[in-house]
């Protein structure tokens, strides 16, 4: 059974390692937060200016002052520390957070990302999605395999506009675990009781 | 000390024309300088081009100068939500120059502080890198990136003392302090404005050299944009 | 929260050796890690290079590796106040990169934000400038300067939580921040060590994500350099 | 009667305009000070971190954690803050500080000015002359007009490696006050009891 996006979640959460600060996106990878082992300690970037990022704050206690890089209100844990976006960037482009994890349209064999412009539509913009993807060291891609037509989303080439070339490393979708690799996406692991056959039939690329 | 003090928004945008290229700092509603905001509405000028993250929602912020079509150009780095926005965009009314969210931070610091150009990878290989100069560093390519100066940058702190050092509360600092580098004059309003000694000097966000223009704001909504909230067990 | 916490300058000092790269805060005596120098000097390691702004005095801070030869090049802005420091350059023992003190820090910066290199005004028509690509911005040149890194970057706060958070007291905090963000591995000495939660979110000026280590040096002598004063009427 | 020192600094003194940020240099420029009109507020930047520095603090006040850029303990005025290295030239470079005031050993009629580096002699370093000369827009050099051999140092071409080029708008000595125009040095001002003959004899450079 494919999983659902609390599924894809968990599993992202198990590629977490103690003492990592790690950036999510919005969508799936907010989840992951829910998901965290008990046994490592891992603190949360938003890039609108926040490192120790907690969870939403409970009724009545919201701060207009105090929100995620999703304009969610949350709150901040014992230790949390407040920044500027300058700073906050210099945190992302310097490699100091070790693993981000965002949403994507499309990804390619290479490691191209494609989630932010759908030419011919409203084009929202990439935020801090393109300072993230050239930066770090360590990206996984949390997605539906393929998209709401049944298209693979996982590409030989990427057809939308790129937000970033080569980089990313790990996509988890709610079929399988593929890593990208020089000789394109190899299958790492497949979700309960779905067969090898239908995670190929729903990866175009290699 | 020198006093920075002017006595209300109207004061502080006075000399803020058509045309001009103005900042705003914000990060969505979060930090954005609501005071000014509406002086500027009541100005009526036009034609401005106006460098902010976001660009307000419908009925607040940016989007209070969309309704009444006084920008010709958004700078962002994304532009999701406001439906005003999105007619204006799609229709060709309104330009839009759309930046990498740290590329965006990182050109207003550069300006503010005399570099007139660096280099980053994000978005090498991507539309923003088309026409930018490429060079590899470490093994990666980096596209060159300049400087990004305004007329006027207008930001919004928590506190802030006659001479114009500012604090800042939780994430409203987001792009405030890189923008008060930049702007050729930059005017800060404040929740509460002190006397120069009230605030501890170790613990100011922006020197007031950066500040030329400085007033206590009448009233702030601090509107909330997505109120996400969990239950008490 | 992720703990940076060690013992001691010798357990945070463990994997220094001997012709690495280190960076050292502080601007002359202000704001120098004491116990982190102390502690190189007992490793007795050597064929160091060291980066920071100045070098010491004959008898404190980096005098004292001067004096035990452990260092083989001195990477500042200002090396006046040393006459070993003299002795040693002179006789061509000692190698010397002096680079302008704002190119240094924001070199410093730029390896800690990622940014690999960017232009400034600063030495150009200089023998700083000199093999260093020049162009021109807004019709003045500017020449190329690229990011500093360091094995190891050794700071020294005044107050610092067990994540690494620090806060600084007075002009002490000069080299400190900017050379935090540049080390591969950052070590922060503190005057007093507290429990996460205690500082203020809003006024930590170094984040903790940047520190590796942390300890609560055992003693500081913080020796004035220029004892200036002024009699009371 | 030529100027001393204390003379020197005065005479800059009058240059300040209400509302200006003020660098000043080691030696004669730290005098300037001491004499600010008092229908006027300026405030004094020190490169190594602070802005708003007051005068030397009372015997047995004195804190090592708060010195200038020459290294001496100074104090704090009112409405004073703090800053990193980083923030501190960003407002040099980024031309934040309306005027810096330093020494020199030379200084040629166009506007070169060397005051780091004797050949042959120990080089202790620029510090951050570099950085204050190539950015601001309004440089006073405050000097003597001749050297200890009573050569002139307001030359044609500096014969010392230079801190900066084109960049010194006025000069002041403890002969007379000079403009550094398109067509070289400009008298300006002669110090009491000093003859054009005298400042002309003593200034290489036109």
């Amino acid at each position: 059974m494919a999983l659902d996006k609390n599924g894809i979640a968990k599993r992202i959460a198990q590629e977490l390692q103690d003492r990592w600060y790690v950036n999510l996106g919005i969508g799936i990878p907010t989840l992951v937060a829910n998901h965290i082992p008990e046994e490592i300690s891992v603190d949360f970037q938003s890039e609108n200016g926040i490192l120790g990022m907690g969870p939403f704050p409970f009724e009545g206690e919201e701060d207009a002052d105090l929100i995620n890089a999703g304009k969610q209100t949350i709150t901040a844990l014992p230790g949390a520390v407040y920044f500027d976006s300058a700073t906050s960037f210099a945190m992302i482009r310097g490699q100091h957070v070790q693993l981000t994890v965002l949403g994507a349209m499309e990804v390619s064999e290479n490691g191209d990302i494609a989630n932010w412009k759908i030419p011919g539509k409203m084009v929202k913009g990439m935020g801090g999605a393109m300072d993230l993807v050239a930066s770090a060291d360590n990206i996984i891609v949390a997605m539906m395999h393929t998209n709401k037509k049944g298209e693979s989303k996982l590409l030989k080439q990427c057809s939308l506009p790129l937000t970033g070339v080569g980089c990313v490393k790990k996509v988890v979708t709610n079929l399988a675990v593929l890593d990208v690799t020089k000789e394109g996406f190899k299958l790492i692991e497949r979700a309960p009781g779905v067969s090898v056959e239908e995670i190929k039939k729903a990866t175009e690329g290699n | 000390m020198i006093n920075k003090v002017v006595a209300s928004a109207e004061e502080a945008c006075r000399g803020i024309q058509s045309g001009m290229t103005i900042m705003l700092g914000g990060f969505g509603l979060c930090g954005i300088p609501e005071n000014c905001i509406s002086e500027l509405v009541k100005l009526k000028i036009n034609n401005l081009t106006c460098i902010s993250n976001n660009a307000g929602v419908d009925d607040f912020g940016l989007g209070f100068l969309l309704q009444q079509r006084q920008i010709k150009k958004m700078v962002s780095s994304y532009v999701g939500e406001n439906d005003e926005f999105e007619r204006q965009m799609l229709s060709g009314e309104l330009e839009v120059d759309l930046i990498p969210q740290g590329s965006l931070a990182e050109r207003c610091r550069a300006a503010g502080a005399g570099i007139p150009a660096f280099y980053t990878p994000a978005g090498y290989g991507t539309e923003v890198g088309e026409g930018k100069e490429v060079r590899i560093f470490n093994g990666k390519p980096h596209i060159l990136e300049e400087a990004l100066t305004a007329d006027y940058a207008i930001v919004k702190a928590w506190k802030g003392d006659k001479t114009g050092n500012l604090i800042f509360k939780g994430t409203a600092r987001n792009f405030n302090p890189a923008m008060a580098m930049a702007g050729k004059i930059t005017i800060a309003e404040v929740e509460e404005l002190v006397e120069p000694g009230e605030l501890d000097p170790n613990q100011i966000h922006v020197p007031g050299i950066f500040i030329q223009k400085i007033f206590e704001g009448d009233s702030y909504e601090k509107r909330i944009e997505q109120r996400t909230t969990r239950k008490k067990d």
